[in-house]
């Protein structure tokens, strides 16, 4: 009877056994994403983002490597929001699927779980969201992101929103205290102490805290704008509350969560004037030959797969592959990736430089943006018509800010 | 001259104002049946948590064996030895009888193993050691209340506080629980019981005290108290309500 | 119980012992290590849980807390005052322990839900701590230096986890504890009737939970090399444990030993081969935990006990007979 | 600053509002049943999403669909008691951690199901009073009262002196409060317990349903919001004494003020490790809830 115990075991560990993968004509990915737990949503848009460049790699007959044209097959592996699981997933596809490399985690915290792993395999990960300055102080060698960290583009949109006319003099800045979310707010404030807006209260929320109380405090101090870094649902129910309390501040500046089409839907009319950080829309103008031509063309193309309205996000994430497809073409490597052939990979996405539908993608190589893909302008969007348009900088710009923000009540 | 045992020295316990045991006090000599007997609501159980150590006394004091144990906490009390049962029987109902024992020996018996064979003597001794496997939830009444005392007997104490162990039997089992009384008097014991059933307290006892509404108003052999006009008064008073 | 160590027993645990210590010769795959290793971590925390929840009867829902605060001592440690590794681990154990000691006190007074929600409130306290200080890193957390030896830290778990298991085996099975813990759960008055002291005994046992969930915190720490609030503090931690015990069977070892296994095999399995269908898996776990609770009330070891147990008194009531 | 106390002590109770609607139904079962209901933030998320849906298929005031929200939910509840009742009465296992179990796993069957069919996506329910406020500004005086805020506050109010009527005056009440005390002794009183209790638990899953169309109005509602309220509904309703009705207005304003205090004058930051420092330390001192009258 106690031997039950030693006899599940067993068949757990059976269970689990390694499969051997012998030579094979098609690459293999595994992707580290949170597809449950609390950041589920985040990660859920990173797969569509992988998925999206998987299929549309497969339907041109896959990655031609010296005229011959290999497949991708993705292997995912859930990281349950948890880093110890990134870890985990990690090493299941390092040493059981033996994944030629890795589309990686949504969230800081599972990428510095599984990067440590994958650094012990040496198997390269390109994460295609993962925005915590975190992750690129830590430089780890073997680990790329295709979205450059907050503080490289959160000063962005508050250069932006200086130069409107007239330029706001005060900010109330918030973040919700999780790792991304602070350094968004830090980035806000720094950037508009440099840009002389000064800032009347600056503040670290608990995360999902009903901000009601807070936002009728700040009202009493009227600032030109108010910043805040936070997650999806936080960010609709700041404007809510906003527009429950009936204030308006001129400008409202949110990062991350605007440009997801949930918060245009949830919010409507109340969406409008909202001020954004974005390195990537479906309207941004830029050229490419590798898969779609321009970021129209894979808006459409998501748009028909998913019928969502995709933001940098999903972009950004079919960009880590696109990193890959290129480099591994520049080394002319063919699966399965030898150590050395993966060991040149890294070499040659230090040296990418490709233009893409989602822009430029070019790794640093030092520096606090170690590996992070700086070849990006940080652009400003704001909700204009229940659009995500672009208004700066001006060289983007679609169409002008508008600004100040009308009244809740007159829309 | 017998030597004192258990001395409640002008005890008062109220609740909120309520004075649920009012200025009592009597002496219990070694060796001692003591019966405590009032109606209800006198205070009688009041007293008995009082002299457990489950309430301290608002006023005046406990001496056991000579030395001021009030206030002293239960556990304490049970070392020094106070054995007690309850009214509402309290046994472990998710252990087994010989556990519900053993953990009443571990207070003497510090090793598990003696602790058990302790635990065995005691239940042959009070007749339980057939149903020490049982769970204790699953005896009867009157087997619950045989643990009672049997716990208490496995304190090995050397006064036993015993309260109502007999209501609520039917006649063979309580005559069963009389005999057990007598056993552990035999055994040099000194026990102080509270019981209703007039005729029980009155067969056991050596001395009665009766209680009425938190004072006592009688104390003395069983024959004179049953014949004392302000006892009679008491129960009578009640009988008429 | 009633059974004192049985020569059976003895050997049954060093014959586990032994296989366990021959696993890593047959599966040589780090990945299976790191399974085995996490799975006794949950052994690990759901006897822990057991110890204050089952046997002492007070359903801790902050039981990660302890596991947390082992978790940030052997960081900070490590991190801040550059201390090796392993020195670290007895003091992640001491203060989780330490912490275990302040609070029993005034928070084991308290009764059931009261109880459950006192300790989560604290646990989620704790959790805002480690977002709010710097030394903890605050929500950026805190990298640990990598050491990825998959056979070291299986074989630090499974002495960890082995060791708790046998000294609680010893303590709640064979000494004299184990009784005075259940009476407390039993019946706190009663207990006191007998000489025992309730407080003294449900601090003691308290502690007994708090350190081996800190000891396995501080080993989660090094191991992961990354810890942040929500990874260690977070509910997960107490939710699990306490759903492994419940299925395993409350108030015993080898319960939540079951349900520890039973559950991570199929988590593991499940997210291994099956993450298409993430969220099929809570449903499937949902069920799995309802269909449990209605037909084995006593969880998986409960029920075999008892059924085992019924077996053994009708043979001797036959034998009486 | 002390220009700003009306304010916060106005969001204080107006949080509060909210936290009575979470946690008044989840009192009211364990009052009753004496269960642990773990699926009541689930029922808040389905009963918002019933509410979501109605209003877009409709373009109707979401608060007009309460009722219909509280009869479907009601109904569901009414079926689903039994099986229930019967994970709690059973001799084996310390029931209440078993119905604790039970509902843990139906939120997480519930959570599943919410996933597989909404979505991950965050959604709102627009309301008319989300649109308004009252304010009033004299000088540097500011007090601004968000209306939907304060329609939430009304029919956390109307709710409970509805359920409190119910219990004290009404002879379902008085079969009630018997259950409560004694299920046996009921039941020889010509109570049907069982019928009773699939009438409460009716009652309860009506409510906190109904509250998810109120917190989809004022916040938002995704398939992941459960586990949030169920915590904050256990925490009020502990606080406010286990199963004692009539405390959990007090124990939602006091946690509300609590954070609004925080959130005005203090560092917002520790709005949260207040709350739950608080909550500890209250218990700590009131071992059975704010009043001590809970079970």
């Amino acid at each position: 009877m106690k031997r039950n115990i030693f006899f599940v075991f067993v068949v757990a560990l059976l269970l689990v056994l390694p499969q051997f993968a012998g030579a094979r004509d098609f690459f293999k990915v595994g992707v580290i994403t949170s597809l449950s737990g609390p950041l589920a949503t985040g990660g859920n848009v990173t797969k569509y983002g992988y998925d999206m460049w998987a299929n549309t790699v497969n339907s041109h007959g896959g990655i031609e490597i010296q005229g011959k044209k290999y497949k991708v097959q993705l292997f995912y592996s859930d990281a349950q929001s948890e880093p110890s699981q990134a870890a985990s997933g990690a090493e299941r596809l390092a040493t059981q699927e033996k994944v030629d490399f890795v589309l990686g985690p949504y969230s800081s915290g599972a990428t510095l779980g599984a990067a440590p792993v994958l650094e012990k395999y040496k198997i390269p990960m390109i994460t295609g969201s993962a925005e915590s300055p975190l992750i690129w102080k830590q430089k780890f060698y073997y680990t790329f992101g295709t979205i450059p960290p907050v503080n490289f583009t959160g000063a962005g949109a508050i250069k932006t929103l200086a130069q409107l006319k007239p330029a706001p003099k005060k900010a109330v800045i918030l973040g919700s205290n999780d790792a991304f979310s602070k350094s968004t707010a830090e980035t806000f404030k720094e950037a508009s102490e440099k840009a002389g807006i000064k800032v009347l209260k600056f503040s670290i929320v608990p995360q999902g805290q009903d901000l009601t109380p807070f936002m009728s405090a700040v009202k009493v101090l009227r600032p030109d704008f108010i910043g805040f870094g936070g997650h999806d649902d936080e960010l609709i129910n700041l404007v809510k509350a906003l527009h429950q309390i009936d204030y308006t501040p001129k400008a409202l500046l949110m990062h991350y969560g605007v440009t997801e089409p949930a918060f245009i839907e949830a919010l409507g009319k109340d969406a409008e004037y909202v001020f954004g950080g974005s390195v990537w829309t479906g309207s941004l103008h830029t050229k490419s030959d590798i898969l779609w031509k321009d970021a129209k063309s894979y808006f459409e193309d998501a748009r028909k797969a998913f019928g969502i309205d995709v933001d940098y996000t999903h972009a950004g994430s079919t960009a880590a592959g696109i990193a890959f497809q290129a480099a591994l073409q520049k080394i002319n490597a063919a699966p399965p990736l030898k150590m050395e052939a993966r060991e040149a990979l890294i070499k040659a996405l230090e040296d990418l430089d490709i233009t893409t539908f989602y822009g430029r993608v070019n790794f640093a190589t030092e520096g606090q943006f170690y590996h992070a893909n700086v070849g990006l302008d940080p652009l400003t969007i704001q909700i204009q018509n229940g659009k995500v348009t672009l208004v700066g900088p001006e060289n983007y710009a679609e169409a002008k800010p508008w600004y100040p923000m009308k009244p809740w009540k007159e829309r | 001259m017998a030597e004192t045992i258990l001395k409640v020295d002008t005890v008062t316990k109220t609740f909120g104002g309520l004075h649920a045991v009012e200025n009592v006090s009597f002496n219990i000599d070694i060796g001692e049946i003591v019966g405590l007997i009032g109606p209800n609501g006198a205070g009688k159980t009041t007293l008995f948590n009082v002299i457990s150590g489950y309430y301290a006394p608002s006023k005046g004091n406990v001496y056991f064996m000579g030395e001021d144990v009030s206030g002293l906490p239960p556990y304490k009390l049970a070392i020094k030895g106070i054995g007690r049962t309850f009214q509402v029987v309290k046994p472990f109902p998710g252990l087994s009888v010989l556990d519900n024992v053993v953990i009443a020996s571990l207070s003497r018996h510090p090793r598990r193993r003696d602790a058990e064979a302790h635990a065995w003597e005691v239940m042959k001794f009070t007749g339980l050691a057939d149903r020490a496997q049982i769970l204790a939830g699953s005896l009867t009444l009157a087997g619950r209340k045989r643990l009672e005392i049997t716990k208490a007997m496995a304190l090995e104490p050397s006064l036993i506080l015993l309260d109502e162990v007999v209501a609520g039997l039917n006649p063979t089992e309580a005559d069963q629980t009389i005999e057990l009384i007598n056993k552990i008097r035999e055994q040099g014991k000194t026990i102080l019981i509270v019981e209703h059933i007039m005729h029980v307290i009155m067969n056991l006892s050596d001395r009665v005290v009766v209680l009425n509404f938190g004072s006592k108003i009688a104390e003395g052999k069983p024959e004179e108290v049953a014949h004392d006009p302000a006892v009679m008064k008491a129960y009578l008073g009640e009988e008429e309500q | 119980m009633g059974t004192y160590i049985k020569g059976s027993t003895i050997k049954l645990f060093a014959l586990i012992f032994v296989a366990l210590l021959l696993l890593p010769l047959i599966f040589r795959n780090p990945f299976s290590l790191r399974i085995a290793t996490e799975a006794l971590m949950w052994i690990g925390l759901a006897i822990s849980w057991d110890v204050i929840g089952g046997y002492t009867g007070r359903v801790n829902f902050g039981h990660g807390a302890f596991f947390g605060i082992g978790a940030y001592i052997t960081a900070i440690l490590m991190m801040n005052w550059g201390w090796a590794f392993l020195p670290t681990l007895p003091l992640a154990g001491f203060g989780a322990g330490l912490v275990a000691f302040i609070i029993g006190f005034p928070t084991l007074r308290l009764m059931g839900a009261y109880f459950a929600i006192a300790m989560w409130s604290l646990a989620l306290a704790f959790q805002q701590l480690a977002l709010l200080m710097n030394i903890t890193g605050g929500p950026d957390g805190m990298r640990l230096p990598t050491f990825l030896n998959p056979e070291f830290f299986f074989y630090l778990m499974l002495v960890m986890v082995m060791g708790t298991f046998v000294l609680l085996w010893y303590l709640m099975e064979c000494a004299s504890f184990g009784f005075k813990v259940r009476s407390i759960r039993e019946d706190e008055s009663g207990a006191m009737a007998l000489g025992l002291n309730p407080t003294r005994i449900k601090i003691q046992a308290f502690v007994l939970s708090a350190v081996p969930a800190g000891l396995i915190g501080g080993i989660y720490a090094y191991w992961v090399s990354y810890i942040d609030p929500p990874s260690v503090f977070g509910d997960i931690i107490t939710d699990q444990a306490i759903v492994m015990t419940i299925l395993g069977g409350m108030g015993t070892l080898i319960g939540p030993a079951i349900g520890a296994v039973i559950l991570f095999a199929f988590k593991t399995v499940f997210w291994a081969y099956l993450s298409d269908y993430q969220v099929l898996y809570l449903i499937i776990l949902g069920v799995v935990i309802a269909l449990t609770v209605f037909f084995l009330p006593n969880g998986v070891w409960g029920t075999i006990n008892s059924y085992l147990d019924h077996r053994k008194s009708k043979k001797n009531d036959s034998l009486i007979s | 600053m002390l220009l700003l106390l009306p304010q916060a002590l106005v969001d204080g109770i107006l949080i509060g509002g909210v936290f009575i609607t979470i946690a008044i139904g989840f009192s009211l079962a364990f009052g009753v049943m004496h269960i642990i209901d773990l699926a009541v933030g689930e029922w808040i998320m389905l009963g918002a999403f019933l509410g979501f849906y109605l209003t877009q298929w409709t373009n109707i005031e979401p608060l007009l669909f309460l009722p219909v929200v509280f009869a479907a939910f009601g109904i569901i509840g009414y079926f689903l008691q039994p099986v229930i009742f019967r994970v709690i009465s059973g001799i084996k296992g310390d029931p209440v951690l078993m119905g604790l179990v039970f509902t843990f796993g139906l939120a997480l069957i519930f959570k599943g199901t919410g996933l597989t069919i909404f979505g991950f996506y965050s959604h709102s329910i627009p309301s008319v009073f989300s649109a308004g406020s009252i304010s009033i500004e004299i000088g540097n005086f500011y007090l601004t009262i968000p209306i939907m805020r304060f329609v939430g506050l009304a029919y956390a109010i109307i709710i409970t002196i509805m359920l409190q009527y119910l219990l004290k005056k009404s002879n379902f009440g008085l079969a009630v409060r018997a259950l409560a005390q004694n299920r046996e002794a009921s039941g020889l009183m010509g109570i049907n317990p069982k019928k009773t209790s699939s009438y409460v638990y009716a009652i309860y899953v009506g409510i906190s349903a109904m509250t998810g169309v109120l917190i989809g109005s004022i916040f938002s509602l995704s398939a992941q919001m459960g586990a949030r309220y169920t915590a904050l509904s256990f925490f009020v309703v502990v606080l406010a004494g286990m199963g004692y009705l009539a405390g959990v207005p007090w124990a939602a304003f006091l946690l509300g003020l609590i954070q609004s205090f925080f959130l005005i004058y203090f560092n917002p930051g520790y709005t949260l490790i207040a709350v739950f420092s608080i909550l500890y330390v209250v218990l700590l001192i009131s071992p059975k809830g704010l009043f001590g009258r809970g079970w």
